[in-house]
């Protein structure tokens, strides 16, 4: 309340800021912003379409002077009030292709991302059998897909890549046990190392993972912690970081709009290690992983979106 | 003297329908005793009191000179009540043990107790000649049978009081017989029985003593040796009763209705109509007598073309219509024929329509509805004003409901509906069921003269009397078979119920 | 081949898994059928189940809690159907509709309020989950060849309450065909006139009816949050009772038979994840979405009239009035 | 139980009844609010605020309540004739397919006067195709509708999830949803239209939609109530027997009821695609076609009763979202829980206060009207 007319606020999308994944991810930033500053911050979380458009506008007519949006699923959202409120600032997470002067937008290489732990799978799979749980079956999941089918196919030629998507509504990011069903039969068909990229559906599938001893793999935020020995790493997408970055910006009143595309070279996508995983990441997988990433910032590997033509070119 | 059940002053109201009104009844232990009442007196109602079905406004039962507190059947079945309810009871995908076992199993697990209930019921079923085959599927039993079993079911547990509640009108005369043998028995066991009956000629066959209701209320109580079917019926409707119905002969015209070799077999593939024939003149009625379940509303309903035949044919007013023909009751409608169902609450009216709706079921495609696409309701409501006021329908209000107009009224609309159109033929079932002896006797007049101005009429009735004094030709189902077509003239009650009960004219005449 | 029976078996042993909420649902289903009320509120009465259970073994670190618990939530909903459709004689699958509506709400609301976690429920650590149980002699059983593999993957190591499902669908023919209970829930949901005349309550009768399912239900949701699953997720039964609902049509209303569909639906779903992606002879690829559509499409076909028409108890879904 | 119940009468069943009824549910609702620590006054005066003055509130309202007709009439039709049509989600999700395809196979091509009927035609088609599969299995094979609309509900959300994240993408698109639909074919915001008359309102989501809502309340009366179909439709519903009886054909009968049935659910359609997203989205549903039961059952099948109950539901619904604005612990599950209390009580508890009321009303009514009896 201290600093003046700073008023942030942010809309998470359906999955809600307790999806253990990408909402969560915002959520962390925003209450990395919050503990630093003191700041309070609007939050909203939408439960319907109409209530998207309706919660901006509400925000900015509570005098909200930065509104983040999360999700794709925003985009045209925050286009139109975005257009109908120069004064204020927007920042949209996850898209890339709008353009308004008070509009920051960010995009992630989540393929590159992936294909770090998959590398990391490929090497710690006995089997020579990876899994890949999406949640909702869209293009940005199949991003995910074929990165990491790439990274693991990069490592291991021979390697067998098991996918499959938990569902086509988006109930599909909130179904954890079919996610803990699916990895199961993964597992059954040879899967040892099984990569999630399904909202709370992933809370099943690194829980099912666990229950048969096997390896999983978390996503967006670090979710090493959630089943310590069992998860081998997560693919960080630093959502967290671009929510903090918006606020920060926003308050210090440098804001710069355009597109941010974040990929490994950027720091916006990237593999956890910490107390939990230590011992399951050995030396040679570590510096196969730098090494890749090393790679893929320095352009010598170019890791194929998904998005760009809908295939997955190896 | 030693009395079993004693009614003291119970009164009883569905909402605003006063069902019973202070009653007061006496019964004598080891005696039969009849009620009789028009329909809706309440008798039933007060019967469903004795068993603990129903529970009483006020008022108070007495079993044995002790007062007693019912408050379920439960408690009637403890105090040795048992009853035959007017409409079955059972369970038609068990077996007959199974229904007779329900309520008394004998243990928590069907086990325990079967032995013993399969030996109560033999043991029954031989002291009462109450033939039965135990493990026998109760929907694969026809109507006496089934009567027999709620009959083990109400002696099961040693009943001191047995009430059946219109027990015969199910059976065939002779199957009534061996019923009243059956209840001599028990009489003679120390059983009180009450029996409940439309028919006067089984009350003073094999009752002691008979209380008469009206209204609801209790408007007599007779020794059966001392009174006669006159004065009961005149006490059941409250005034003199004359029940001669004025008819002139006929004069038939030419043949407006036909049946060939009529079949119906139904959908689980039972034959219910085999090999009907019959043809009905214009200007006379064919009265269809039988013992009610016998076919009748299988026929009704087929010549109505709410059934398919399956075989042989009929002729409408000079229209074949065989079992290939897909009939409904659309196409039957238009080739003139109009039909009084026997059930008027199942398919005669729309219970929750207002009366001026009811009044164009079935012409609502007519210009009854009005003559454009939309309905016209000044057209409808005018339709039903005249109507009303010709049949004389009580309250005159069109923007009732249906289900507010009493039974005889609810019936009048129905008559008025389908006698306005003026069919060329006229399928009647059951016109006077449920309906007080002022609207009977208008009713009747009114068939007459549809008759007399030329409408072929099949009519259809489980009233002998009725069919009798109506009917120009009789003809007589049973089990679905026409057993013979005679001469009213010729007809009495004797060679009828010999017929109904199956035996062919031949043999009867 | 070899491979192909292994994965057929894996098949099997999902199909278990998945199908022991619904033979659950289907038993509860059947008791309050049999008896005379449409249970549309199944799906309701899963979810609730699945929040209490997830919530009392998340408070209490006790999995049998949870399961306790579970069963009186979904007793209590039973109670709500009962109150609505014995008592007062309402229509039973509006009551149905409103308990379900009921039951996603308040999940969701008691649940934020509770954990402040949008609605979900902490993860349970494995000692506060019913952890599948290995059988006795597991080990000793693998050196024989055929037998073993199916001893070890189908008949053990499934956590408790799936034996428990396994039980009540024999336990509720047991019920249904032999005892005096059965007899008289057999016989009101066909005639219930008949049940009264017989000196029987037929409230109390169908009350007891539901309150068996209800506990059922609260079975089959303790299953999905703490068997199965580790915590609770909005929305979590996700028509899961609709199917069971479906099962209960299929089975004609009989134990058994309604195990069967279970079954089917079971296997078509653990078919469904692993055919995803991968090419059939003569068929090629079948879309997911095609996949996850069949047991739905199978149901609309089957109940079309294909497997002759299904007889329910004939005094279903009409409250009684004396 | 003994004590007989006089019957109620026509204002107290129609207007107090459902008062009553409600007032219970909220009541109820109220406890939970109050168990979970907050104030349900402060709540139910954040909702009311939120619903209709806040400014754009009561255009939010409006729209939702656009919404809620239309399910609602969809569900009291199917009431008419005694089908439970539980189906009104599927088909409001296949309405937005049939707007989308005449958008795009036709609207392109043709200006706005005819487009637009076109669109809302197709919504209204496609949503009858979705209700009369269901309506002919019931009709012909006896299959149960609430088991069939069940499950074609999960069938409309797998088709069309398949359709929208695949033949129907939108080119270089990720969200499943498809192009923006031809312009000629959507639908004027009401903001938009009510300027020219020099009424300005706040811009909400509100659009002309509502007007074609209002149009379905006429004619579903006009169709139930003055047509020999609608005579048809109720016949069957109150007694199939004696429609047959009546020369009515009940099977097509039942058909068509749920083809129109279907339709209006599918103009649903016609307020969320082409009045407001102006593409078809994922899951535009969002419980609509459940909710539409609750609609008609308050609404006693009567588009006045409908209207008045689908304000009711619009304005929970946007001042629902206004409590998840204003309170920590309360989001807009909540409105979910407060529609379920009303189903509950105005629905499957309808008459549990019928016979108290019945008797306090005769106490007071009677000393004017000497009883007769
Ligand atoms: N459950 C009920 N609810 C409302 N009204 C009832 C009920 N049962 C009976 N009645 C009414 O009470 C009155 C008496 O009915 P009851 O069945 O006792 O007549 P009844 O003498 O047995 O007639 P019947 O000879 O036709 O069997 C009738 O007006 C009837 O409509
Ligand atoms: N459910 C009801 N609601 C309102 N009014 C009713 C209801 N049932 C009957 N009535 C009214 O009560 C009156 C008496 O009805 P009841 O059925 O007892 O007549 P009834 O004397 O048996 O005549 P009938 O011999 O013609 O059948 C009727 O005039 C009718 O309008
Ligand atoms: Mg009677
Ligand atoms: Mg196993």
């Amino acid at each position: 309340e201290s600093h003046g007319d700073f008023k942030p606020a942010v809309i998470y999308d359906m999955g809600g800021k307790f999806d253990k994944s990408f909402n969560e991810g915002v959520y962390a930033g925003i209450k990395k912003f919050q503990d630093e500053t003191g700041v309070e911050v609007m939050e909203f979380e939408v439960t319907n379409e109409a209530q998207r458009q309706q919660a901006m506008e509400k925000m900015v007519q509570r005098g909200a002077t930065v509104v983040l949006g999360v999700g794709f699923a925003q985009a045209d959202a925050i286009s139109a009030v975005a257009a109908a409120n120069p004064d204020v600032n927007f920042s949209i997470i996850d898209v890339s292709w709008l353009d308004h002067p008070n509009l920051r937008q960010y995009a992630f290489k989540e393929e590159e991302g992936s294909y770090l732990v998959g590398v990391a799978a490929a090497m710690a799979s006995e089997t020579g059998t990876v899994g890949f749980v999406g949640g909702m079956d869209i293009p940005l999941i199949r991003a995910f897909a074929c990165g990491y089918e790439q990274g693991v196919k990069a490592t291991k030629d021979d390697a067998k890549v098991l996918q499959n998507m938990t569902g086509t509504t988006p109930a599909a990011w909130n179904d954890p046990t079919k996610g803990s069903e699916l990895t199961q039969a993964q597992i059954d068909r040879g899967a040892d190392v099984v990569f999630q990229a399904a909202g709370g559906t992933g809370v099943g599938v690194i829980q099912a993972a666990a229950d048969a001893g096997k390896l999983a793999i978390g996503v967006d935020s670090n979710q090493n912690y959630m089943a310590p020995g069992n998860v081998l790493t997560s693919m960080l997408k630093r959502v967290d970081v671009a929510a903090y970055e918006t606020m920060k910006d926003a308050m210090s009143g440098d804001f710069e709009t355009g597109v941010r595309l974040l990929g490994v070279a950027e720091g916006g996508v990237g593999w956890a290690l910490d107390e939990y995983n230590a011992d399951l990441i050995t030396p040679e997988m570590k510096s196969a992983i730098d090494q890749a990433a090393a790679k893929i910032t320095a352009g010598e590997i170019k890791v194929h979106d998904y998005r760009s033509d809908n295939t997955c070119k190896m | 003297m030693n009395t079993a059940l004693e009614l003291k002053n119970v009164s009883k109201s569905f909402g605003l329908v006063k069902a019973n009104k202070n009653i007061n009844l006496a019964v004598e232990a080891g005696s039969i005793h009849g009620i009789i009442g028009e329909n809706g007196a309440g008798k039933s109602t007060l019967m469903n009191i004795i068993y603990g079905m129903h529970r009483a406004d006020s008022g108070e039962i007495h079993f044995g000179g002790q007062h007693v507190d019912v408050r379920s059947s439960a408690d009637a079945i403890e105090h040795g009540i048992g009853m035959v309810h007017q409409h079955f009871m059972l369970v038609p995908t068990f077996t007959v043990l199974e229904n007779v076992m329900l309520g008394t199993e004998g243990g928590l697990m069907l086990r325990d107790g079967r032995g013993a209930a399969l030996e109560r019921l033999l043991h029954l079923s031989e002291t009462y000649n109450l033939k039965v085959d135990p493990h026998a599927l109760v929907s694969d039993l026809n109507v006496g049978q089934r009567q027999r079993v709620e009959i083990i079911k109400a002696l099961k547990g040693g009943a001191k009081v047995l009430i059946l509640d219109e027990p015969t009108g199910v059976l065939t005369p002779q199957e009534a017989d061996q019923l009243f043998e059956i209840l001599k028995v028990l009489r003679d066991d120390g059983v009180s029985v009450l029996l409940i009956t439309h028919k006067l000629s089984e009350i003073m066959d094999i009752t002691d003593t008979v209380s008469i209701m009206r209204q609801g209320e209790m408007v007599g109580h007779r020794k059966t040796s001392e009174t006669s079917p006159q004065e009961l019926a005149e006490l059941m409707v409250g005034r003199e009763v004359l029940l001669e119905v004025d008819r002139k002969p006929a004069k038939p015209g030419e043949v407006r209705f036909s049946a060939k070799n009529l079949g119906y077999t139904n959908a689980q593939g039972v034959v219910e109509l085999e090999d009907i024939n019959f043809e009905v003149r214009s200007g006379e009625i064919l009265g269809v007598a039988g013992v009610s379940g016998n076919g009748q509303t299988q026929l009704m309903e087929t010549l109505a073309g709410m059934r398919h035949l399956t075989s042989g044919s009929l002729n409408i007013l000079g229209t074949e219509v065989t079992a290939a023909d897909q009939t409904d009751p659309r196409i039957i409608r238009d080739l003139g024929v109009g039909h009084i169902p026997e059930d008027r609450h199942t398919h005669g009216l729309v219970l929750n329509f207002e009366a001026r709706e009811n009044m164009i079921l079935g012409f609502q495609d007519t210009g009854l509805a009005g003559d454009g696409k939309l309905f016209d309701y000044t057209a409808i409501q005018k339709n039903c004003e005249d109507k009303m006021a010709h049949y004389d329908v009580r309250p005159p209000n069109p923007r009732l409901n249906a289900k507010n107009f009493s039974g005889g009224n609810q019936q009048k609309i129905v008559i008025a509906r389908e006698f306005s159109a003026n069919p060329g033929v006229l399928l009647v079932g059951q016109p006077t069921r449920g309906v007080d002896v002022g609207a009977i006797e208008f009713i009747h007049k009114q068939l007459l003269e549809l008759r007399d101005a030329g409408c072929a009429i099949l009519l259809v009735s489980v009233e002998l009397d009725e069919i009798m004094s109506l009917s120009d030709r009789i003809m007589v189902l049973c089990d679905g078979q026409n057993v013979g077509i005679i001469d009213s003239a010729k007809a009495d009650r004797q060679t009828l119920g010999l017929m109904m009960a199956g035996q062919r004219q031949e043999a009867a005449a | 081949m070899a491979d192909f029976l292994y994965q057929l078996l894996l098949s099997f042993d999902a199909t278990l898994r998945i199908a022991t909420p619904l033979m659950l649902c289907a038993m509860a289903g059947i008791f309050s059928e049999r008896s005379g009320i449409v249970d549309i509120s199944l799906e309701g009465k899963l979810l609730s189940g699945a929040f209490v259970a997830a919530t009392v073994a998340a408070l209490t670190g006790s999995a049998w809690l949870g399961l306790g618990c579970a069963m009186l939530a979904g007793i209590f909903m039973s109670l709500i159907h009962g109150f609505a459709c014995i008592t007062h004689k309402g229509d039973q699958v509006v009551s149905g509709v409103a308990i379900n509506i009921l039951a996603s709400g308040l999940t969701i609301v008691l649940g934020i309020a509770l954990f402040k976690r949008g609605g979900q429920t902490p993860s349970l650590p494995r000692e506060d989950r019913f952890t599948p149980i290995e059988w006795w002699g597991v080990d000793m059983m693998d050196s024989v060849p055929v037998l073993g593999t199916i001893y070890r993957q189908l008949i053990s190591g499934h956590n408790m309450l799936v034996y428990v499902a396994l039980l009540a669908v024999p336990l509720t023919a047991f019920i249904l065909y032999r005892s005096r209970f059965g007899l008289r829930l057999r016989a009101v949901g066909e005639v219930p006139e008949a049940v009264d005349s017989a000196g029987i309550s037929v409230t109390w009768l169908r009350y007891r009816a539901l309150i068996v399912g209800g506990a059922l239900c609260g079975i089959a949701g303790a299953y999905l949050s703490i068997a199965q699953g580790g915590n609770f997720v909005r929305e979590m039964s996700a028509g899961k009772g609709y199917i069971a609902l479906a099962a209960v049509i299929f089975g004609n209303w009989k134990p058994l038979s309604a195990f069967m569909a279970c079954l089917m639906f079971g296997f078509l779903e653990a078919a469904t994840t692993r055919l995803e992606g991968v090419a059939l002879p003569l068929i090629g690829e079948v879309p997911t979405q095609l996949m996850l559509a069949m047991p739905y499409v199978l149901t609309v076909l089957l109940l079309a009239g294909f497997i002759g028409k299904p007889r329910p108890p004939a005094a279903i879904g009409k409250p009684y009035h004396k | 139980m003994s004590t007989p119940t006089p019957p109620l009468p026509r204002w107290a069943d129609l207007i107090l009844l459902p008062i009553i009824n409600l007032f219970a549910a909220f009541f109820i609702c109220g406890l939970i609010v109050l168990a979970i620590g907050e104030n349900p006054i402060e709540a139910l005066g954040v909702m009311i605020k939120g619903a209709f003055v806040y400014s754009g509130g009561l255009g939010y309202t409006l729209f939702y309540t656009t919404n809620y007709i239309f399910t609602g009439l969809a569900v009291a039709l199917a009431f008419h004739c005694m089908m439970f049509n539980i189906g009104g989600e599927g088909q409001a999700l296949i309405g937005g397919l049939g707007a989308a395809l005449a958008s795009f196979g036709l609207g392109v091509y043709l200006p706005a006067p005819l487009a637009i009927p076109l669109a809302v035609l197709g919504a209204f088609i496609a949503g009858g195709i979705w209700g009369v599969i269901p309506g002919y299995l019931q009709a012909k094979r006896g299959s149960h509708i609430v088991i069939t609309t069940i499950m074609f509900n999960f069938l409309a959300a797998s088709l069309m999830v398949y359709l929208l994240a695949g033949p129907m993408l939108e080119a270089g698109q990720q969200s499943p949803q498809t192009a923006r639909l031809a312009e000629s074919t959507l639908l004027p915001k009401m903001a938009d239209m009510l300027r020219p008359l020099g009424i300005n309102i706040t811009s909400s989501p509100l659009n002309a939609s509502f007007l074609i809502a209002l149009g379905a309340m006429a004619v579903f009366y006009v169709l139930v109530w003055h047509t020999r179909l609608g005579f048809n439709i109720r016949s069957v519903g109150q007694n199939q027997e004696a429609a047959h009886y009546a020369g009515i054909n009940v099977a097509r009968t039942i058909i068509i009821t749920m083809a129109i049935s279907g339709g209006f659910a599918g103009l649903l359609a016609t307020n969320e695609i082409l009045g407001f997203n102006h593409k078809v989205v994922l899951n535009f549903t969002a419980g609509y076609g459940f909710t539409g039961i609750a609609v008609a059952l308050m609404g006693r099948n009567h588009p006045i009763g409908i209207f008045l109950a689908a304000l009711l539901f619009g304005a929970l619904t946007q001042g629902g979202g206004e409590l998840d604005f204003e309170f920590q612990s309360i989001t807009r599950e909540m409105v979910l829980l407060i529609q379920g209390m009303i189903i509950l009580f105005s629905g499957a508890l309808a008459y549990m206060f019928n016979p108290p009321l019945a008797r306090m009303i005769a106490k007071f009514v009677a000393p004017k009207d000497p009883a007769n009896g």
